[in-house]
């Protein structure tokens, strides 16, 4: 079997954050034309963004990662470059807060608009969830 | 005349789909600006059925949230509970004996099958060829689904597969039942195909209705048919091969112009592969024991991991961080559906309310997919 | 005392026709979906009474206990006229279809000389019907719906109403009976301009009454139910009682203008009458369940394209024919 | 216009001789069409919706108890088949659609999501835990994840056991959002 785990360690770029705009440009010059998924991690002291990237033709696969301080929720749009990022990034928005500069069109998409919360970051809770017994 | 032109205004008017409507398959919100009958702008709300699923991720164990795979793509289900598997397997090295990696390719190529047949079929519907095909369709799905109750006593949501191989192995005599479903199967899909692309309304409606570009495509990350259908030839189970895809012979069909019809071709040509696939592992079906052999509790190594798969809506990809806890610490569920989704409301501007419609139907979404 | 007895029987008649009409619709109910089920491979009702036979009365009871809602901010008289419209011109036409002779009587109201004149100006009404549905509505698949089904319905009329003129130039007459009568010999669609005409019949007939594959006025996986989407209960019951006595009509149409109506060997003329009339009605239910919708901008382009030359041309070949 | 609460005329009929059991045969007449004739409206949420459509295709064929029109406006529609998971987003779609149908109006809840949140009831924050907890009564609750077809037509004649049994005026009576 053909491992197609990304975590070998040469495939993981980390940069800091205003690098960003311009490490997506160059994978673009390089040909990493397919953007497949931004996601983010809450890791309580600060919020890790996650960009994978393919180039399809040499099966090369690039994932980006960067820092984000919880004081400074705020990165570099690629909605611009990848017009899948847009809804990738409205998600992480929504779920997570991080507000994407120069995004066309940021705001929530899963969650009703009027919501002021970020459910997927690990502070978040309700009163109307009931915590399932651990067993 | 010119007094008339004064007087007769026009105007451009808001229309709502969705949330219930027949052909949002599920709770897809369009909102949609007609000038007469033609697509001004169209604004694609999701969330309806946004189940907080990642959420509930963080407080399942491994194990526990093999179900609820199930109810993500629903009309999938055995692609999504191979997809998470993989993805868990993948975090913890762990290897699956053959016997399991084969009877884990007929499933999910059957189950492409099954969920194609309802594809292709409510894309017809949404054509408005009420009800018939769809009905033809789901007969043709009841086989399978029919032999899924059989291994795993569920119909729709199979929670059948398990971290490190399967639950149970394959019932007595089943290997007979799938080569008979696998004979069922071709000249139904060639009546399907004979239906459909022999029916001039429906050649003149699919036709180059909704093209999507190879670079768009490629720039949305449109995913599965969908992405074939614009020319590219990108397929997981031969590109970047998982479980034994690269043990057996078939072939990627692509499409030439990226329109509603290539979408349904190659969807139909896509059924036909597969249950080539099902007849090649039914055939090298190798003996052993595919059930279960790690312990109940699941302890992964801390890590980080994306495994994609080629679901039949497109590839679905799991990204799992963790933290060396029972618990998976963060679950992303990259859904296919989600990313095809995308591209309609650049693809309906300036095309007809009924090719909203078509489209839609040709790009085959799931609304469990999409919002999880 | 003679007009007391006109009287009377004016209104047996009337209240025959009216049975007859509401019975047809049910039973075409019943039998659209019978026949829909058998096309995919099921029963459809069975429940109630023989295979379901009782099926659509229940319906038609329930539709009638139903509420009846008024939307907030429907233009009141015309969404209300709308049903009626949409019924009454339908019940109008049954006064000149031959439906052939019984113990000697003729069955049918009133010969007018002008038949099929009549028949033309009384089907264009339904369309108003419609129309005003979907204004009325205050909604706007509603307001879709109505715009598509006015646009459609008058582009269609005029292949509709050429092939009957090609009919009438045969027959020699405008009514109804006496273009039966032309048919002793040989009925009009063995004629091979005639089967044309015949052809284009139907199609536009089809198109006419909203039928897939042209039911795009209520077409549902756009429009959710079209013109009709706000109306519930008894309105709605009227709208389907409409729909499906034009069903009838344009078949018995198509019956007597080119299958020769009720002539024919050995079984009582009604029963010619109804089994070809019949006939048609259960392939246009097969059409429908078997085709998918065009799309609107295909529809008039196959209107007036398509439809509307062959026809002409197809008028010009019969004069020839009638002069030669 | 208000739903006929009863017979018209029930009054002066039972005054006449026989006249209650001309009424009694009308009622259950008009029973038996409300329970032979149950449209249902084409609402699928998730999961369950591809279970309902199974039940309306060939193997099962729900037509056969005179309950396969789908229509697709709450307006003519009977009985609303909660078929998936509600979520917070459409929770009040819901409720509108609910109230859009005439009455006499039913619901059936099917599946677990739909009765209670079923498996999505624990942590999470976008799913409502039933349909009931919208202030939808619902008239028969069919559990199972999703239920199959054959359960789907149970619930089904359950509920034309149940419109049987009540009185025929029987309506709910709230108010109204048009």
């Amino acid at each position: 079997m053909k491992n197609v785990s990304v975590d070998a360690p040469e495939k993981q770029i980390e940069i800091p954050k205003e690098a960003l705009l311009e490490t997506a440009r160059r994978l673009l010059s390089e040909g990493f034309t397919n953007l497949h998924c931004i996601t983010a991690v809450d890791k309580i002291q600060y919020m890790e963004l996650i960009y994978i990237f393919y180039f399809m033709d040499k099966h090369a696969c690039v994932i980006l990662k960067t820092r984000l301080a919880l004081n400074d929720l705020t990165v570099e749009s690629l909605a611009n470059i990848w017009r899948s990022a847009d809804w990738l990034e409205r998600e992480v928005y929504d779920l997570f807060g991080v507000k994407f500069l120069n995004h066309p069109d940021l705001k929530r998409i899963l969650n009703p608009d009027d919501w002021d919360v970020h459910p997927l970051r690990k502070d978040f809770s309700r009163p109307d969830i009931i915590k399932k017994p651990k067993s | 005349m010119d007094t008339l032109k004064e007087n007769l205004q026009t105007e451009e008017f808001w229309v709502n789909m969705g949330p219930q409507h027949p052909s949002t398959h599920g709770v897809l919100y369009l909102e949609v600006k007609l000038s007469g009958e033609t697509v001004v702008d169209l604004i694609t709300h999701i969330g309806y059925l946004h189940r907080g699923m990642e959420k509930i991720a963080e407080n399942r164990t491994y194990t526990q949230f093999i179900p609820f795979t199930d109810r993500l793509d629903y009309i999938a289900a055995m692609g999504n509970n191979l997809g998470y598997v993989l993805a868990v397997e993948n975090l913890m090295k762990s290897v699956v004996n053959d016997r399991a990696k084969y009877i884990r390719v007929i499933i999910a190529e059957l189950q492409r099958v099954a969920s194609h047949l309802v594809g292709i079929t409510t894309f017809a519907q949404d054509l408005g060829a009420f009800a018939t095909p769809l009905f033809y369709g789901f007969r043709e799905r009841e086989k399978i689904v029919e032999l899924f109750d059989e291994i795993c006593g569920n119909r729709l949501t199979y929670n059948y597969m398990r971290i490190g191989g399967l639950q149970f192995d394959l019932p007595k005599g089943s290997d007979e039942k799938i080569r008979a479903i696998v004979k069922y199967m071709r000249p139904k899909i060639d009546d399907l195909e004979s239906l459909f692309s022999s029916n001039v309304i429906f050649t003149a409606r699919t036709k180059g209705v909704g093209v999507l570009t190879k670079e768009k495509a490629i720039n949305y990350s449109v995913t599965g048919p969908n992405l074939r259908a614009s020319g590219v030839k990108w397929d997981l189970r031969k590109d970047e091969p998982y479980l034994c895809y690269d043990r057996f012979n078939f072939d990627i069909p692509t499409g030439a112009n990226g329109d509603s019809w290539d979408r349904y071709k190659v969807r139909i040509e896509e059924m036909r592969q597969s249950l080539r696939i099902v007849e090649q592992a039914i055939g090298g079906l190798p003996e052993g024991d595919p059930t279960v052999k790690i312990g109940r509790i699941i302890k992964p190594a801390p890590g980080e991991t994306y495994m994609r798969t080629e679901a039949p809506r497109g590839e679905l990809g799991f990204y799992i961080v963790s933290d060396g806890s029972t618990y998976p610490y963060r679950m992303k569920i990259r859904s296919p559906s989600f990313s095809n989704l995308a591209v309609l409301s650049e693809l309906a501007k300036g095309i007809k309310i009924a090719d909203v419609v078509c489209l839609l139907g040709s790009l085959d979404i799931v609304m469990g997919d999409i919002d999880r | 005392m003679v007009s007391i007895l006109t009287f009377i029987v004016m209104l047996v008649a009337g209240a025959v026709v009216l049975g007859f009409i509401s019975v047809s619709a049910m039973f075409l109910i019943w039998w659209e979906r019978k026949v829909s089920a058998h096309i995919q491979t099921r029963y459809g009702p069975m429940r109630v009474g023989w295979h379901g036979i009782l099926q659509s009365l229940a319906d038609v009871i329930k539709l009638l206990l139903k509420e009846n809602i008024t939307p907030e901010g429907v233009d009141k008289p015309v969404w209300w006229l709308a049903p009626f419209f949409a019924v009454v011109p339908s019940v109008m036409v049954f006064v000149c279809i031959p439906f052939g002779s019984l113990f000697g009587i003729n069955l049918i109201a009133r010969d007018l000389n002008i038949g099929i004149l009549y028949i033309m100006a009384l089907t264009s009404i339904c369309v108003l019907g419609i129309f005003m549905a979907g204004w009325g509505s205050n909604n706007k698949y509603s307001l879709l719906g109505g715009m598509r089904s006015a646009a459609q319905i008058v582009s269609y009329e005029v292949p509709l109403i050429i092939s009957m003129v090609t009919a009438a130039m045969f027959a020699g007459t405008l009514s109804m009976q006496k273009i039966v009568e032309a048919q002793k010999n040989m009925w009009f669609v063995f004629q091979p301009n005639m089967a044309l005409a015949f052809i284009i019949f139907v199609i536009s007939a089809t198109a006419e009454i909203n039928r897939t594959p042209f039911d795009i006025p209520e077409a549902e996986s756009e429009l959710v139910a079209g013109f009709h989407t706000e109306y519930s209960g008894m309105k709605f019951a009227m709208f389907f009682l409409g729909e499906y006595t034009n069903l009838f009509i344009v078949s018995a149409l198509a019956a007597t203008l080119f299958l020769g109506g009720w002539q024919g060997p050995f079984l009582p003329p009604v029963l010619w009458f109804l089994i070809k009339t019949y006939g048609i009605i259960t392939v246009l239910m097969w059409v429908r369940w078997t085709f998918p919708r065009v799309r609107v901008d295909q529809l008039m382009s196959f209107a007036w394209k398509v439809l509307t030359p062959i026809a002409l041309a197809n008028l010009v070949v019969a004069g020839w024919i009638l002069l030669r | 216009m208000a739903v006929i609460e009863k017979i018209p005329a029930s009054g002066l009929i039972e005054r006449f001789p026989g006249g209650a059991i001309v009424l009694a045969t009308g009622e259950s007449v008009l029973k038996w069409s409300k329970a032979s004739s149950l449209w249902p409206l084409t609402f699928g949420l998730a999961c369950c919706a591809i279970e309902m459509i199974s039940t309306g295709a060939s193997r099962f064929d729900i037509d056969r108890f005179g309950a396969g029109v789908f229509r697709a406006s709450p307006r003519q529609c009977d009985v609303m088949i909660v078929a998936g998971t509600i979520c917070v987003k459409m929770g009040d779609c819901m409720k509108r659609l609910y109230a859009q149908m005439p009455e006499p109006k039913y619901v059936i809840a099917m599946g677990n999501c739909a009765i209670s949140g079923g498996i999505f009831y624990h942590d999470t924050y976008s799913v409502v835990k039933g349909t009931e907890s919208l202030g939808i009564p619902v008239d028969v609750n069919i559990p199972g994840c999703p239920p199959r077809p054959e359960n789907l037509l149970f619930g089904l004649m359950k509920l034309q056991e149940k419109i049987l049994k009540e009185s025929a005026a029987s309506g709910r009576n709230e108010k109204r959002v048009r």
